[in-house]
């Protein structure tokens, strides 16, 4: 569905110029599972995105599947953060909470900072209710919410009032009311309605009576705010300068699944997925398992090593072989990984990083997998690793993994990690043609054919689709003799392939673009991040200088081998800090390769950072 | 280099590599019978793929002049598998030990099966962990005392043919290391089926586990201890066919031909229930003569022909993907000068 | 704290934590019935163990006022296994899903009915991967939509009572998350089977698998679906128990008993050749009732026993080990003083 | 079988004066696999073990089970060196190859250092074997062996005569050859016969006629030697001084073995081994196997992934877990580890690393398993890391892991290497008396107790059986809280337990030795090493040492965590070299933690190193 920012969309010119103006917003919607809480937030979402806002999202699902109504494991919550100027996180801090429980409120109020503003829904704070959360007290009676602005709302009972005429039965009726909390929040920052009217009557359009009622309760919920006048203020967020062009929400998860498609299509080869479900890497599969009519062939395996074989034969028959999975499944794919790089075929493998080690917090974000990705296999076995540092640019570094593997005939690790995943952001929407074409050429020249002759320039050995008359030849994990490809134990030839695979991943920091360093070149600190962190170290990164402070940013998408400016770079600068989810992996790597006493800023909470934390850092060190 | 298949020979299939098995190991046999029904089979030589795992078996693909891959230890089916639903047209057939495919194999061996994934799977029997020199295996009978069991082996062995028959196989033989021609049947019935074939092949390590299968191929006594099957005829052996098999109440008995007459006898059938199948699965030396040939050949949609034909019926449905329809579905918004 | 066993009850087995099913989830008919049975089997609390994989069904030991171990998916046997083989004396119950044990952990599973370790594993049959939400397991049915299979999924399902039995499993049965009552009894019986006792429960998953069994469990038809199996007695089924089944040709039919009369009714035997109860698991709805109850229940000695019973043997034979004899055995040789 | 060595064993006094004095001498044995090389080098050590020798060994097998008879591939050797001082290694270059076939002699030439001595089978270089391994020329025709000394010898024809009287078949008497060049190699270092003499009579005693066989052609063999006078010289290798005690020859995998067993015995638990076979770590599975009245239960598994479980259900039951398997196998396992590092359950993984990636040369040698030992996992997983530095030495790191895993309730990496695994020293009975207890203590306090309070010094968590009244808990992948052990999500626990788990692995500093540093405390070269390649590097040292170079080495036990004086160690040195048979991963991990540019010595050939080679880089650096 395309919408075109326009007049029709824009708020009543009479509110437009009413209200304070905000740089940026930031809003969490929580309830209860149930409760709606990710559509609204989406609605939200969209309505931000056409009235012109840059912004970026971030669902918070409970662990459980289907946790009891009420409890704290139960609420579902869904930040966003809109606003005129570029938006790199969804938020440290909500401005507004809409809280649609007590349990709601429990589990948010540590991250509200003094002077927020509570939207609750009073008529969910019965004793039971509180009492379920361990509430002994209403909070809302006593005194310690007092930091914040609290305006309790009978959410439930006016949107079953709201709704009476539809003739709705009562629970039915109450469970209109995230539209009608919508609607009040839309009043709050001014924003159209129509959007919402809009897909509320696509979306019900069998079931006219819930069109109705929904659309009543938006609209109750939003002329409740302007009618109740229990807003100290309202406020106005004006649009932001974004490139003109056409947008899509993606999450990072989405557009990783755009992204090998699309490098399928450049390829001109199918794409194969060889995968086993785990979250927050089942979504991948589900996303291309939709995508048959691309040629994209799905296999749900029986385990991650079925998934990652699957995919090195899927390799071996010249198709682009593709295995997602998060950390405990790379675990078991390591000894099919070392396979793949001794036998020297494409391969990707997509880790959707989350909280380890074991089962770890596997609903919490984490950068943990990174050393597992360059050294967890036995053997000198060199492995390339990408990551993406945010949800659109998995698109673009789907694709570099794809053209990596491909040019240089070996495993690619592609680290993504669950903030980034199921993080959203407006993607501008490329033209096709842009897109460079990734150079695939299958070997079928009879003369001259050794299966490990090697293209001079890459090292990359040359692909060879069975099917090919007069190439018969067989691979396999012994070791192989250069050229012929023969088993061998040659002493020599063992060292020379060791060095020479080794050469071949350490060549590719020359097709890899340079690092780009966000502020000067030199200065007092270097920030260096990798991954779903990139928005907070920005924010924060342009807050310091926007101080004065010497600070730069460097955020590296390729972290195997490293671009070749990182070295010199970072002797340019006082303090080196490797801010990461994790306790200090990139940081080892690169002490390691450059022997500068770089520092670490490490969080392991399974949270991503918040710029407040970047901030404290830069101000410790250069105060 | 040869795209025709016509004047394929023994010899089109051998390479240069030095055989590198035991003197007088069976797998000999297994590799000549199989390089000798390849030129049979009409298919180009550069149509077929050999893949196997690790062990002594798993050397097979070096020794044959087609497209090879030798994987890791009991992954193979999943290698297969990816390779021919990617490339429906090639004729993969897969070599596989009883370590390999029923030790650390044993899930990929029953979930490609329950597929019915279209390969070949030649599973080479000898009861023994060749390569890693003679560690007993899922197939050792108990008791067996190997260097990893000094007193003895405690479990209780799988019978490989009752293991793919739980999984519910399309189609299972099994046949001996010196029967070649035997073999060659096999084979060829193998690459007729579509889907999953699997051939147990009993195959004698004669370092590790010499004898292992010598009372079924004693040139005397093996009339007595091998049970032909064949589809359709009744279940008789013995030196002049004067045994034959009868099941009471699911159990089978062996009774005297003339005593109870021919019709008695049960027919076999590759087609019968699964239990009946399960039943001669489950024969066991030397109460039971060993049944070799087609077990069980029953027909059932091929895993990569259904997803094929998803992919296809995709493209119909919604016509060949192309990028631009790609950028632009889902929930999208214009952006303008301003 | 209680080291007794008589003063046990259901209250005993319960933890303080939340248990986190959803609400209406089968899980937690089977939890309850579980936390019933364990009180009654005259087994000290501290002495049983509640191992799982990962799943829905694998937070199961946290539910459990029993040591229990929450371990790695599909994996559950093995822990199991080493747990058992080195602490007999302890009451080791295994949970596990669909997925756990027939995807993943297929190879375990089978491996561990093989070796017949004395556990007892409760395998949550929902036909669905209930924690990752909702993709098609190995035991759901061809054309199954869910988000992985958005166009149905290819996959023949494995009948994971025909999978244990082709392991050879000497304890196979079934039964259901809402009769109670049979599934106290299976507990029992499998507490009872020394060796490893595998119990298929039909377990509802209301939110991604809504009404899988309800042929077997909505009231009034359930009569007419589920066969209930007793040892020594016929096959019958039917409201009035009016229907039968009888084999002919290893093919079940389905008869009118008066018709045929009760004698000729086939007659379960838990200790039949195990192609009977092979047939019985091929059994499939709506053509065929659904067996409930023990299948098969047969004795072979238990692996732990046996390696334990090694361990006896060899100190028996050369005495118990120390250390002087550890290190003066092999070749050696005295330098002294120069 | 126990043998003093004393006077009865001595060569005939008039023979022990004559031939040339030797420090050390270095012989290999090459034949056919069924030629009995291992057999004829085993009986060789054992006599220069009684004579006195210090000695050091190394059998290198074929890659095939059978290679076919007279084939490169089926060339067996044993190599073996013994001396009058300290033997650190097998040798780097045979003084004297055997060799018993044209195979063995291509096989073996390339080893050979000018003026070597060659003693060949010249009956068995026929034009039809001398081709099957592609000698167009027969290298004793032509001068390409002109470089050393060659002696040819009838073995075949002269065996057969001297055994003639025993009335064996040509074949059976042609086979006691081996026990004919043994002969006449025990004469050219004046060794005596008893030993094997009286080995041959026990070996055969039910079959006489070939005791008699074999000691006639040991006897002729040496007599042969007297008589002939193809020799130039004979040569004296005297007593080394040794320790005076009860020796015994054990292997690396011999001694893992026994170290299991008694660090089982000193800890008072049962030992229970999971395993699944693969070579070279079989043997310890095949070895433990044998030792059930120690109460020690193996468990042949399904595979590695089976394995490393029921080792960690056994650990949760109470029993010492260990599981034993190679660099794939420990790819396999590293779900598993990262489990009982969540856990926190005393477990032992030992790989008996050979040379990678993927199947690579698996009959090879090579330490490039490091980085994924401490690495290789998801997750912050740390995880400690010893390696015995010689074939003796297996045993008491065995202990020293399984005093680690239990004192600080965790996994521990064992890695040996192939080198050590199969090679074979002189060992010196311990008194069991002297070896230290390792405490073990079960929970069983009701009163006060949490799954996950800990040791305030080590950090380490009570180990409860199950079946202890009152202790009832649950464990598992999950993050746990601090202190209960319940399942957890909060973000500043799961903070708090990372730092935990890492801080109690890095706290095993305090209850570890100092490395040693054999040398100066300062100088121009610290040479660091680790496993295997202990011996070459002492060897190295030594010598450069004794031409007064300002050179020490410290050879490392402990890999994670280093030992305390590591870093202020490498400090002192001018240069500090990390010697190792990978491309740098030791080094990698020093580099990191220090900052200091060590270089590597890497050799990566399947090969250990030779003390040439170390010398070689030693006058590089310092010349
Ligand atoms: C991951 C892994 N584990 C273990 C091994 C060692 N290994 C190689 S082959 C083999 C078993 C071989 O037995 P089988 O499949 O019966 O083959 P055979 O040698 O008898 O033909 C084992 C355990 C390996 N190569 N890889
Ligand atoms: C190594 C690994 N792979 C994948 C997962 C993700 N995962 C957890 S449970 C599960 C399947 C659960 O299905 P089932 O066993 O049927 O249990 P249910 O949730 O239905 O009870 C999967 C795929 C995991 N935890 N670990
Ligand atoms: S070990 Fe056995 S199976 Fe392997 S090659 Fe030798 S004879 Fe054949
Ligand atoms: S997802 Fe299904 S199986 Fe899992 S707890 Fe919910 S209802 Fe039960
Ligand atoms: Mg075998
Ligand atoms: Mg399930």
């Amino acid at each position: 569905m395309t919408q075109i920012v326009g007049e029709t969309l824009d708020p009543p010119a009479a509110q437009q110029g009413a209200g304070e103006e905000r740089e940026s917003v930031v809003i969490r919607f929580a309830g209860d599972s149930g409760d709606g809480m990710q559509l609204t937030g989406s609605l939200f979402t969209h309505t931000a995105a056409l009235v012109g806002n840059d912004l970026a999202t971030l669902p918070d699902f409970p662990a459980e599947i289907r946790a009891p109504a009420g409890t704290l494991a139960g609420v579902s919550g869904f930040q966003l953060q809109f606003g005129s100027t570029k938006i790199f996180t969804p938020g440290d801090a909500p401005d507004v909470l809409v809280a649609m429980n007590p349990a709601a409120l429990k589990r948010n109020t540590d991250a509200l900072e003094r002077g927020a503003t509570i939207v609750v829904n009073v008529d969910a704070f019965t004793e039971r209710a509180l009492s379920r959360v361990g509430y002994d007290v209403n909070p809302l009676e006593d005194d310690s919410l007092s930091a914040f602005q609290v305006l309790e709302v009978k959410l439930s009972s006016m949107t079953i009032d709201a709704v009476e005429h539809v003739g709705l039965g009562r629970s039915d009726a109450e469970r209109c009311k995230n539209f009608f909390a919508l609607g009040l929040v839309y009043w709050m920052y001014g924003r159209p309605l129509k959007h919402t009217l809009d897909w509320i009557a696509g979306k019900f359009a069998k079931t006219p009576e819930y069109v109705e009622a929904n659309q009543a309760a938006l609209k109750a919920g939003y002329h409740y705010g302007e009618t109740a006048e229990i807003f100290a203020h309202t406020y106005r967020v004006p649009a932001a300068q974004i490139e003109p062009g056409l947008y899509r929400k993606v999450t990072g998860n989405e557009a990783t699944v755009m992204g090998f498609v699309t490098a399928s299509q450049l390829s001109g080869l199918n794409l194969f997925l060889g995968s086993y479900p785990i979250t927050p890497a089942s979504d991948i599969l589900h996303g291309l398992s939709n995508y048959k009519e691309y040629g994209v062939r799905t296999f749900q395996a029986e385990d991650e090593i079925a998934a990652v074989s699957a995919a090195i034969g899927a390799a071996f028959g010249g198709s682009l072989g593709l295995t997602t999975t998060r950390g405990p499944g790379v675990s078991l794919k390591g000894e099919a990984i070392g396979l793949a790089t001794m036998i020297e075929l494409p391969l990707i493998i997509a880790n959707i990083q989350r909280a380890g080690p074991s089962t770890g917090m596997p609903t919490k974000t984490e950068q943990a997998d990174l050393l597992q990705a360059v050294y967890g296999r036995h053997g000198e076995s060199p492995t390339p690793v990408v990551a993406p540092a945010s949800p659109t640019e998995c698109f673009h570094m789907a694709i570099e993994a794809a053209r990596l593997a491909i040019t240089y005939m070996t495993p690619v690790m592609f680290l993504s990690d669950g903030y980034i995943a199921n993080g959203a952001e407006p993607w501008l929407v490329p033209d096709p043609e842009d897109l460079e074409p990734i150079e695939v050429e299958f070997h079928t020249e009879v003369e001259g054919f050794h299966p490990y002759m090697r293209d001079p320039e890459t090292l990359a050995r040359p692909w060879v689709r069975p099917g090919t008359p007069g190439l018969e030849h067989r691979i396999g994990g012994l070791e192989k003799e250069a050229l012929s490809g023969d088993v061998s134990y040659d002493p020599h030839n063992h060292e020379h392939m060791i060095k020479t695979r080794a050469e071949k991943i350490a060549r590719m920091a020359n097709s890899i673009p340079d690092a780009e360093v966000f502020g000067e070149e030199e200065g007092e600190l270097l920030l260096i991040g990798w991954g779903g962190t990139f928005g907070a170290l920005r924010a924060a990164t342009m807050q310091a200088q926007r101080r004065g402070m010497k600070v730069s940013h460097m955020h590296l998408r390729y972290l195997n081998p490293l671009p070749r400016n990182v070295g010199p770079t970072l002797k340019r600068f006082t303090h080196v800090v490797v801010a990461e989810l994790n306790n200090g992996q990139l940081r080892r790597l690169m002490r390691d390769e450059f022997l500068v006493d770089i520092q670490g800023l490490n969080k392991i909470q399974g949270l991503p950072f918040k710029v407040s934390e970047i901030m404290a850092r830069i101000d410790e060190l250069l105060a | 280099m040869t795209t025709t298949t016509e004047a394929l020979t023994r010899a089109d299939f051998q390479t240069d590599n030095d055989v590198r098995w035991c003197p007088g190991c069976g797998d000999y046999a297994i590799l000549a019978q199989v390089q000798r029904v390849f030129p049979t089979l009409g298919i180009p030589r550069e149509n077929f793929v050999v893949i196997s795992g690790i062990g002594c078996s798993g050397r097979f693909p070096y020794y044959m002049n087609t497209y090879g891959f030798h994987t890791i230890h009991g992954r193979a089916p999943a290698f297969a598998t990816g390779l021919k639903i990617n490339r429906p047209e090639l004729s993969v057939w897969m070599i596989t030990g009883d370590g390999d495919s029923l030790s650390i194999g044993g899930n990929h061996l029953i979930h490609v099966l329950r597929r019915n994934v279209d390969l070949k799977i030649l599973m080479f029997n000898n009861q023994i962990y060749g390569l890693t020199k003679g560690q007993y295996s899922p197939t050792s009978e108990v008791g067996k005392r190997t260097k990893s069991t000094p007193m003895g082996s405690l479990d209780h062995p799988f019978k490989p043919l009752s293991v793919v028959l739980g999984a519910e196989a399309t189609f299972v033989a099994r046949t001996i290391d010196r029967e070649p021609k035997h073999m060659a049947e096999m084979l060829r019935r193998a690459n007729d089926h579509k889907g999953t074939a699997f051939i147990e092949i009993y195959q004698n390590c004669n370092i590790f586990n010499d004898g292992a299968f010598g009372h079924l191929t004693d040139r005397k006594g093996k009339k007595e201890t091998q049970l032909t099957l064949q589809h359709g005829e009744p279940l008789l052996f013995g030196k002049n066919q004067e045994k034959g098999i009868v099941f009471r109440n699911f159990a089978p008995e062996v009774v005297d031909v003339e005593e109870v007459g021919l019709d008695a006898i049960h027919v076999h059938d590759e087609q019968a229930p699964l239990a009946y199948h399960q039943t001669l699965a489950q024969f066991t030396a030397p109460e039971l003569p060993t049944p070799i040939g087609v077990l069980r050949a029953v027909e059932r949609p091929a895993y990569d022909e259904m997803l094929n034909a998803q992919i296809e019926a995709a493209v119909d449905r919604r016509g060949r993907g192309d990028l631009t329809k790609l950028f632009n579905s889902g929930d999208t918004w214009v952006v303008g000068e301003r």
